[in-house]
């Protein structure tokens, strides 16, 4: 069974950490701000999701899992938020910004 | 296991720090708001990583914490790039 | 070389080299930005050093309820060009401060590296009398039990914080509120972000006040998320800021300290000594501390961030 | 080296790193970043002491942990207090530099001052 969770865990965590590794190369090597952003926010929610996901089944109590739940719901909603805001800022000002 | 966990943390970290060169690049300060971003969740996943490896009693609680405040950096920033005597322009067009 | 010290090195390394940007970044507000990182990755550190109850103090206070302060303050002091007319330093005097702060540094380094493996301690006095005050922390039985003068004293700087800042506004604003009126509608995005985040955090804050007794968290962890919450619906326009003249207002930043020195002062008569807790009442009588101060804070922290008051008053 | 000892040593060179800042750079709120770094560059020194402390079966000692935390709340009152100096004198001479001549109004000028 522990060999199952490890095994799972290993896909999930190793899963999220490519999408780190990709969000950063976009926010490195994309041309403009907003594809930028469309980069970083794949981090925000794949990344970390995946990274919840693996670390699920070693949490110890449903109260540490029902937090790991809450972390990644929460980066979700500041993600996609700030995205949005600072998606906006970009286009008020220009490309410049 | 743990090493392996250990590794992830340190490879996220990793990123994160080339996601730096954004930061100190820019060349906008959206870009920097980006690259605190993209530190922000870097952070809260290794700092879980680290959690189920070291077996730190109470991280949950700082990933929270860390993962409430995530957006608070941003929300300011774009608070005081939008001066108040400018309309929203585009509250208006696109929706 | 483990896994682990790889990840400690590495993690030693990045905290250096953002706290480098945030002393040498060209702009003001990029520093800014480097040190709202740094705040992040400090609280990586402390959890490093199983010091969670710091760790979650620096993610709540030094890298959020920070961050806003200072980059609302250095995207205002954007128009302020500073660098043409100050006079830069020469190259022997910076050369001469660049040699006494590595001096600092080296001796500050050999005291790390000389200090005993098992340094000295006070975790055995602490966890001793720990069963006396009903607490599971000892962080908590350090800050409202053992120290509790210091603690309160802390809550006063940060009362006399306040009245400093609001002490700066012009007279005419004097209790008006802080921030100018806006006259620009609410952002839907980030209104839509401070309703579902405000009612989470104020769980999320009192959960981290109320375990703080035996779990790590507390009062000034649980106090300054519910801060950034009531920042967060400021900053979305849902609520404005209070007038600074307002008594509810004056009265919650009070109440901290207020209630731990009658705490104190009620412990000199029927406990026997100074800030004394009655034997098999403590943890009630904390709790009870802790519940006004994490008001206090929560009052306090927003009350800094928003400044001195810039609206005048009604008449 | 234990990470103890690794953390005190980073504590060292942001001691250093935030006392340069403090001294060489003009800009007022650059002043404010580099005297933060210094602070928390002392406690992390101070977590040396609560982790090699480490006694009694608890990870770290209490007692630098609470004063860190003391020292947090502190220091993050005393920076709010700075902006806001930084930013009234901004508001008065449309400048934010200590140095006297580089102001455009003379000091007490300002359109707020009573």
């Amino acid at each position: 069974m522990s060999l199952v969770i490890d095994l799972f865990g290993v896909a999930a965590i190793g899963a999220g950490v490519f999408f780190f590794v990709a969000g950063a190369a976009g926010l490195l090597r994309f041309p403009d701000a907003l594809s930028r952003l469309h980069a970083l926010t794949k981090a925000d929610n794949l990344g970390l999701g995946l990274i919840v996901l693996g670390l699920l089944p070693r949490s110890t109590s449903p109260l540490a899992a029902l937090k790991l739940i809450a972390i990644w719901a929460l980066v979700l909603l500041a993600g996609a938020t700030t995205a949005q805001l600072v998606g906006r800022a970009v286009r008020r000002k220009g490309s410049a910004a | 296991m743990t090493d392996f966990l250990l590794a992830m943390a340190g490879l996220i970290l990793f990123t994160v720090a080339v996601g730096l060169a954004r930061l100190l690049g820019g060349p906008g300060d959206a870009d920097r708001m980006m690259a605190a971003q993209l530190i922000g969740t870097g952070g809260i996943a290794s700092l879980l990583l680290i959690a189920a490896a070291t077996g730190a009693r109470g991280v949950e609680d700082v990933a929270l914490g860390l993962a409430l405040l995530a957006a608070f950096a941003s929300v300011a920033f774009v608070n005081s790039a939008a001066p108040a005597e400018a309309p929203d322009s585009d509250a208006a067009d696109g929706r | 070389m483990s896994v682990l010290q790889a990840l400690d090195i590495g993690l030693a390394l990045l905290v250096f080299a953002v706290a480098a940007w945030t002393i040498f970044a060209p702009g003001a507000f990029s520093a800014t930005v480097g040190y709202v990182v740094y705040g992040l990755l400090l609280s990586l550190v402390w959890i490093r050093l199983f010091a969670v109850d710091v760790a979650l103090t620096e993610a709540a206070i030094g890298s959020g309820v920070t961050g806003v302060l200072l980059i609302g303050a250095a995207a205002r002091l954007r128009e302020a060009k500073t660098a043409g007319d100050e006079k830069s330093l020469s190259g022997l005097p910076r050369l001469l401060i660049a040699g006494l702060c590595t001096l600092v540094a080296l001796a500050l380094a050999a005291v790390a590296l000389l200090f005993p493996d098992q340094g000295p301690s006070l975790a055995p006095q602490s966890m001793r009398r720990l069963p006396e005050t009903g607490l599971g922390n000892p962080v908590t039985a350090v800050l409202i039990a053992y120290r509790a003068f210091d603690t309160m004293l802390e809550k006063v700087v940060l009362v006399l914080a306040v009245v400093g800042v609001w002490s700066l506004a012009a007279d005419r604003y004097w209790g008006g509120a802080p921030g100018e009126a806006r006259l620009a509608r609410p952002e839907p995005t980030l209104a839509f972000l401070a309703q579902v985040l405000a009612p989470l955090g104020v769980l999320v804050g009192i959960h981290i006040f109320w375990v703080g007794a035996d779990e790590p968290g507390g009062a000034f962890q649980g106090g300054a998320i519910l801060a950034a919450m009531w920042m967060i619906a400021m900053m979305a326009r849902l609520t404005e800021a209070p007038r600074t003249s307002a008594f509810w207002l004056r009265l919650a930043l009070v109440a901290g300290p207020l209630v731990f020195l009658i705490a104190g002062v009620a412990g000199a008569i029927f406990a026997g000594s100074f800030f004394a807790y009655p034997p098999g009442f403590a943890k009630p009588v904390i709790l009870f501390i802790e519940t006004f101060m994490v008001l206090s804070i929560a009052v306090a922290l927003p009350m800094l961030v928003a400044g001195p008051p810039r609206r005048e008053p009604p008449r | 080296m234990t990470s103890a000892t690794l953390a005190g040593l980073v504590g060292a060179a942001l001691v250093g790193l935030g006392l340069y800042g403090l001294i060489a750079t003009p800009e007022p709120l650059r002043k404010i970043l580099a005297f933060n770094v210094m602070g928390s560059g002392v406690f992390l020194v101070f977590g040396i002491v609560a982790r090699k402390g480490a006694a009694a079966g608890l990870p770290s000692d209490p007692v630098p942990q609470a004063m860190v935390i003391t020292g947090i709340v502190v220091a993050f009152a005393a920076s709010a207090l700075a902006v806001a100096l930084v930013l009234r004198l901004f508001g008065e001479t449309s400048r934010a530099t200590l140095s006297p001549d580089g102001g455009t109004k003379p000091p007490g000028g300002g359109a707020d001052a009573e």
